[in-house]
């Protein structure tokens, strides 16, 4: 077959943003807070969890700025334990489990796969109340003086030996949780049941099918978080004693409880950025996705055994050291779908047309910042070194590298790519591609350091250090403070580009996906008529032909 | 076009069966076993079988609940993947439980 | 243009089904929608086994750590009012089950009639249940601050044979007695819970059985409803024997 | 640009002060940092490999090279190398690992007992001959140390980064880990599990001393009663010899020689008795019955701190006979006098 590539479109140059859309179909606050659109509910997610990023990288900056010196001198001791409790909770629970899917994914679900929406629309809007609702819950715990439990909650600490809100805190998870099982449930449901008519599994676009592991997980994993915290809070309220070893009950079963939610969960953060990563690179690479089959199959395969491995976060907390070992040896299996992805990227370039447009340079930056986050997940996997390393900065430095190195430019990735297609209009190019250069250089210098730090010996969740450490953490810092502004950035130009953005068209990437051959922004129904699906995901060629048709009847 | 495309088998799902309607007359008989079977635990547990009565019981309480998931949840006439679904849970369920027991057990049992 | 391939594909499926005016705009099909809607019920269900399967772990391992303190503890509740509540909750079980198809006939009066008789089980089983918790009250079994172990420790005597009825418990044991009834008020509770919830939603969908809407063809809420009172029924299943049954033979 | 020579010689102190690389003090040191460079060695490995192709890619098919894409579907061949290259390095990386993990967390037999009690916030540490410190710990070097550790409150996490070992300290419940150091010097000891307010006041020293400074060491800061000496002391004011008292018509079973025993328990079992085992007895008595006696024995929940379970613990370790139970009999039996004078005692 003849490669194809794909002249740009004329639409782009005389493009208008469309007399009709989801935006502009009903008028007035009270048509958002009581929508069932979707594509409005995901606007109301975008909004909300950008806001509780910034206070999330606020309490960063704060922590950085603690750790410039090794003396406690900013705040108190009590004071920085709340800052990266309310850190690590705010970024997780109300940010970067709801980020991808919930934003990214409830938009563009329902058109991948040809429908007008998600299947039960009432309770996608629940989903979003339910997080407003915990969230306002977890704002109550910090406003009224904080949390100081780390986001894992730890038993005996959180039940009997602190003062803080830790309930209220409890309560708000429990609430989200409740929004995260309900967005996972709708996505089962809608992709199972509600795919257009010649849309077979085999053609979904990669990013439905990362979204679908990773509602597994959600519907799976959550309702257990459900409980243990319920447990927390009833311990704490009227001293049950199910986590209390004064009483007989069983610390550790505390942790296992616990990681059997929270180890899947970072599945569940780092799936669906899997997804955004694979239409990126198909996109910018002009070429379907290398091995789609292998990538579609790694998503579930993650998925499946990311329920078996939880115990790697207790490998010296007192569990056996039979279990010890087999729960290492599951993670190492587990370890093995994420290469594959990696490597199909990879090759996804090959013998492709490539540009470097924004989405694709944090696309980029994704693949080289998660192998090494993913890689030094592999130090801890392998038991020996975890004890070393566990409990200390490398841990820190690992997950902000699959998290915010990972999944964060994924969803910045994934955020420019479809930005056009969420607003009508374009991000300025030139500044974006700076921000993302600066935030990859500025990701580096903060959390290369730590690994650095944490193979010295430096504890986590460290309110003062010993001397020694200080230039590392001076240089980290320095990088932190690089780092905000490279997120900074983009919240500024995207609020500038709604309004003064250039109008995109329906497809300025010449992507081939479901979303983009219909208007942007799109119509509060989707489409017009209900498409069918006859080709396969990515196909450029199929595309290509396209074009050249319309071109024709148009001209 | 379309035609040529057009995939009923598509718009409702492949995955999908015919609505079975259960008569009263199943149900009855399932709610008779149910009794019997509630009797049946009740009376093993005054029967001394050791290590086997609390096995007895949650075995006959499987056979009750699968039953009930059977016949008054109508999995036995849906779609195959409605079974998955119900097969998915339990099988994390036992994930959870045998995983997290296999901690515990090769430990020293009783003395943590 | 806007959708080159968004194209018209045959109406012909939709010809055949009766319009009802429940169907979202968003569903194709009458079909794909109640499918749906079974496939979401089903999925929530998951997530409560697994919420519940957190309690029954712990239930499972504190039970074997300190089984004499279970088993004296179990044999404090009341086996015939368990097995009276088991089979109240069976038959609402079967009642509702009679339900659905009441509904699926199009037989408006039976349909009502098995809500309300699946509602007065449920509030009955309720109502056992809550005799249980008062006599716990009393008994001094509620953890907490009240708590109370003497009569583990010393078992009252029985007046014919002048044996305590109990193997009684040393103190350490019978603190442990506890960790039983913090399971048992959670597990039950939980499930209690959820009975309130169903009992709530009986009332609305009798309601709105009474007014014929579920009975034109449209059974989806009775359904779903009924899958969910199923589950709880399950739960219930499984609690009876764990927390009501074990070692109860006559030896001890 | 001119730095004042002040502010120079300031940078080229901090910089010199600043540490890369922790040392390697202990004999597990050099084996966890050859499975870290093993480590390294495969993440550059896989970094430059996906930046090789990456990189490579980016510059050979950027559109001005490459304007028109050729349409590839995959490669099983390449998926399957990448399937095993990877599971093979990750397994050797669980091998080599488990290794280390054994290694790390199965004492030698011959290691020296030190015992260590976290609380908030702070470390204690109890060494056999009666030797109490907190926040410190002196060991000698050449000689396998044990720690056998516990948490009075909450989990608490004892680590010594140089030594690259590091073990949680669970309430209720023993934890050991060892090491063997060999270089003399001082060395962090950092609670490593979040533990509330003042976690990061949670520190202390290491010292490793030569043998013979060591044993100086000992001598000096003795405080006159060794472990065993004490917990014999509770034994008695406890009211523990009162049925332990190793007589035939004792209530409860002869304590000499039990530890090390295996044990057979009502309930059918047969157990180690070890230290964990022994402190457990004492606080949940009835959760151990030895076969053919009753479940009498009280529990001490709550009335014994760990220090004086370890105590007791340590005196039970020692009963080869019953010897010192008897002595403690007629001890407590005189007016509950404190044996003070038992350092003259022959043992026999
Ligand atoms: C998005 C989140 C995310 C992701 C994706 C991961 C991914 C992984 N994590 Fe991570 N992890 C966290 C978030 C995440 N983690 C968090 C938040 C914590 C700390 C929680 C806390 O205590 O607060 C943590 C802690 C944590 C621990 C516990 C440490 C401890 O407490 O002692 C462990 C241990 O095994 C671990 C392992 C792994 C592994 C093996 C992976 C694997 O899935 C990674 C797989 C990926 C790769 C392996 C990279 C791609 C591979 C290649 C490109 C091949 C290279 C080529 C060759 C080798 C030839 N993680
Ligand atoms: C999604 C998850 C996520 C994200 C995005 C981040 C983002 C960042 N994190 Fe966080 N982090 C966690 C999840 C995350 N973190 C978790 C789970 C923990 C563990 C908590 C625990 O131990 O319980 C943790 C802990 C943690 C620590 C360890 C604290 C300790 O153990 O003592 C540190 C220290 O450097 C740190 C730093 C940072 C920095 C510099 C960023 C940066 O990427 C943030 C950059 C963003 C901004 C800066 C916001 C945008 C800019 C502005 C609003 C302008 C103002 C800017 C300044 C004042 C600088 N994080
Ligand atoms: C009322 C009598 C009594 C007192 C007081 C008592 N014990 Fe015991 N002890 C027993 C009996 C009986 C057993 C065996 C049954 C059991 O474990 O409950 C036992 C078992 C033990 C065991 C288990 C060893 C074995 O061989 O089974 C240890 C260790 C022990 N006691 C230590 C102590 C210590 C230390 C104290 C004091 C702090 C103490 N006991 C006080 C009666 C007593
Ligand atoms: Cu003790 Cu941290
Ligand atoms: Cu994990």
């Amino acid at each position: 077959m003849s490669a194809a590539t794909i002249v740009n479109l004329p639409d782009q140059k005389t493009a208008v943003i469309p007399k009709k859309n989801y935006i502009n179909a009903e008028d007035g606050i009270l048509s958002w807070l009581f929508t069932a659109d979707h594509k409005r509910i995901a606007i109301l997610y975008l909004i909300s969890i950008t806001f509780f990023f910034l206070v999330g990288g606020t309490f960063a900056g704060l922590i950085r700025l603690e750790l410039l010196t090794p003396q406690p001198d900013l705040v108190a001791s009590d004071t920085y334990n709340k800052l990266f409790t309310m850190h690590g909770i705010v970024m997780i629970f109300l940010f970067l489990v709801p980020s991808i899917p919930a934003t990214l994914g409830n938009f563009l679900i329902p058109i991948m796969i040809g429908t007008r929406d998600l299947a039960f629309p009432k309770i996608n809007l629940l989903s979003w109340y339910l997080y407003m609702f915990g969230a306002i819950f977890l704002s109550a715990a910090i406003v009224l003086g904080g949390v100081d439990t780390g986001w894992t909650f730890t038993t005996p600490l959180s039940t009997h030996y602190l003062n803080t809100h830790v309930v209220t805190a409890g309560l708000g998870v429990f609430i989200v949780g409740f929004s995260s099982i309900f967005t996972g449930l709708n996505f089962i449901v809608t992709i199972h049941r509600m795919r257009a008519p010649g849309m077979t599994w085999f053609r979904l676009p990669l990013f439905v099918w990362s979204n679908y592991a990773a509602s597994v997980l959600m519907v799976l994993g959550t309702p257990v978080l459900a409980i243990t915290l319920v447990l927390v809070v009833l311990e704490r309220t009227i001293g049950i004693g199910v986590f209390d070893p004064t009483k007989g009950g069983d610390p550790l079963l505390f942790q296992h409880l616990f990681w059997f939610y929270s180890h899947p969960a970072v599945y569940i953060m780092i799936l669906p950025g899997f997804g955004v990563i694979s239409e990126v690179m198909s996109t910018f690479s002009r070429k379907r996705v290398f091995g789609y089959s292998a990538v579609a199959f790694s998503s579930v395969a993650i998925a499946l055994f990311g329920f078996f491995v939880w115990a790697h976060h207790m490998f010296i907390m007192g569990v056996s050291n039979y279990s010890a070992l087999v729960f290492s040896l599951l993670t190492m299996l587990v370890a093995v779908p994420s290469a594959i992805k990696v490597f199909n990227w990879s090759f996804t370039m090959q013998k492709g047309s490539i540009t470097f447009e924004t989405p694709m340079l944090y696309a980029l930056a994704f693949i080289g910042l998660f192998t090494i986050g993913g890689l030094t997940g592999v130090f801890l996997g392998s038991l020996g070194m975890d004890i070393h390393l566990t409990e200390t900065y490398f841990i820190v430095a690992h997950f902000h590298y699959v998290m915010v190195g990972g999944m964060l430019m994924a969803f910045l990735a994934g955020l420019h790519f479809w930005w056009p297609k969420l607003t009508g209009r374009m991000y300025p190019e030139s500044i974006s591609q700076l921000s993302a250069v600066t935030s990859f250089i500025g990701f580096n210098l903060t959390f290369m350091p730590q690994f650095m730090l944490g193979y010295l010996g430096m504890p986590r969740r460290y309110h003062s250090y010993p001397p020694e450490f200080q230039v590392l953490n001076v240089l980290s810092t320095a990088g932190a403070t690089v780092l905000g502004f490279g997120f900074l950035m983009p919240v500024l130009y995207l609020l500038w580009s709604l309004k003064y953005g250039k109008i995109a068209g329906n497809n300025p990437w010449q992507a081939t996906g479901l979303e983009w051959q219909i208007q942007s922004p799109p119509l509060t129904e989707n489409f017009i008529e209900m498409p069918v699906m006859d080709h396969e995901a990515y196909d450029y060629e199929w595309l290509a032909h396209k074009t050249e048709q319309e071109v024709t009847t148009v001209g | 076009m379309s035609s040529q495309y057009h995939d009923p088998a598509n718009v409702t799902n492949p995955e999908h069966s015919e609505h079975h309607i259960i008569g009263p007359g199943t149900y009855i008989l399932v709610y008779v076993s149910l009794l019997i079977l509630t009797g049946l635990t009740v009376a093993a547990a005054f029967v001394d079988l050791g290590i086997l009565n609390p096995v007895l019981a949650v075995g006959i309480a499987c056979v009750k609940g699968t039953v009930v998931i059977l016949f008054f949840m109508h999995v036995f006439y849906q779609s195959k993947l409605i079974k998955l679904t119900v097969t998915a849970g339990f099988f994390t369920f036992l994930v959870l439980i045998t995983m997290t027991l296999s901690d515990y057990m090769s430990r020293a049992w009783g003395l943590w | 243009m806007d959708n080159a391939i968004v194209a018209t594909h045959d109406t012909h499926v939709e010809e055949h089904h009766v319009e009802l005016p429940q169907l979202r705009h968003h569903f194709e099909t009458e079909e794909q929608q109640r499918e749906a809607g079974t496939f979401g019920m089903w999925l929530f269900l998951l997530t409560e086994i697994m919420f519940f399967g957190g309690l029954f772990f712990a239930y499972l391992l504190y039970r074997n750590w300190y089984n004499p303190a279970f088993v004296a503890a179990s044999n404090q509740l009341s086996i015939p009012l368990g097995t009276v509540n088991t089979a109240v909750l069976i038959s609402s079980g079967f009642f509702m089950a009679l339900g659905v198809w009441a509904a699926e006939v199009r037989k408006k009066s039976l349909l009502v009639l098995f809500l309300i008789l699946t509602n007065i089980a449920g509030l009955a089983f309720l109502g056992v249940k809550a005799v249980e918790y008062k006599e716990k009250w009393d008994k001094h079994h509620i953890p907490g601050a009240h708590f109370d172990i003497t009569e583990f420790v010393n078992p009252p005597l029985n007046p014919k044979t002048g044996k305590p009825v109990e193997e009684p418990l040393s103190p350490d044991m019978a603190q442990k007695t506890q960790l039983f009834f913090v399971l048992y008020f959670a597990m039950t509770g939980m499930h209690a819970l959820h009975m309130v919830i169903g009992i709530v939603l009986l009332f609305w969908l009798t309601y709105r059985a009474n007014r014929g809407e579920f009975t034109e063809g449209y059974v989806a809420p009775i359904e779903n409803f009924g899958l969910y009172w199923h589950f709880v029924d399950i739960v219930w299943i499984f609690l009876f024997p764990l927390l009501y049954l074990i070692n109860r033979h006559p030896g001890t | 640009m001119h730095i004042s020579p002040v502010l120079w010689q300031f940078l080229v102190k901090w910089l010199n002060a600043s540490a890369l690389f922790p040392r390697e003090a202990s004999t597990i040191a050099p084996y966890t940092d050859a499975l870290y460079f093993f480590l390294l060695l495969i993440t550059i490995v896989g970094l430059t490999l996906v930046g090789a192709l990456v990189f490579g890619f980016a510059i050979r098919y950027r559109k001005e090279r490459s304007p028109i894409a050729t349409q590839v579907e995959g490669s099983t061949l390449l998926e399957a190398t990448w399937t095993i290259i990877p599971l093979a390095l990750f397994l050797i990386c669980f091998v080599w690992g488990a290794l280390l993990y054994f290694r790390i967390f199965n004492p030698p037999a011959n290691a020296m007992n030190i015992y260590v009690v976290g609380k908030q916030w702070m470390w204690k540490a109890e060494h056999q001959g009666g030797q109490h410190e907190i926040n410190s710990l002196h060991v000698p070097t050449g000689q396998p140390i044990q720690l056998t550790m516990i948490s009075q409150d909450v989990f608490h996490s004892f680590s010594i980064p140089d030594f690259r070992v590091k073990r949680e300290v669970i309430p209720g419940r023993y934890s050991t880990v060892w090491f063997e150091a060999t270089t003399p010097g001082t060395y962090h000891i950092f609670c490593t599990q979040y533990c509330g307010t003042k976690h990061s006041g949670m520190i202390g020293e290491v010292t490793v001393l030569t043998p013979d400074d060591y044993k100086k060491w000992t001598e000096e800061s003795t405080s006159g009663m060794s472990l065993a000496q004490n917990g014999e002391r509770l034994f008695a004011s406890m009211g523990c010899n009162s049925c332990h008292s190793g007589s035939a018509t004792s209530r409860g079973p002869n304590l000499a020689n039990v530890y090390g025993s295996k044990l057979k328990l009502a309930n059918g079992s047969e157990v180690l008795v070890n230290e964990a085992f022994l402190r457990d007895t004492i606080l949940n008595p009835s959760q151990h019955v030895p076969v053919g006696y009753a479940p009498i024995m009280p529990t001490y929940q709550g009335q014994i701190s760990e220090e004086g379970l370890i105590d007791l613990v340590e005196f039970i370790k020692s009963l080869k006979t019953n010897y010192r139970v008897q002595q403690t009999l007629t001890t407590s039996e005189s007016n509950q006098v404190t044996p003070q004078d038992t350092t003259g005692v022959v043992k026999p």
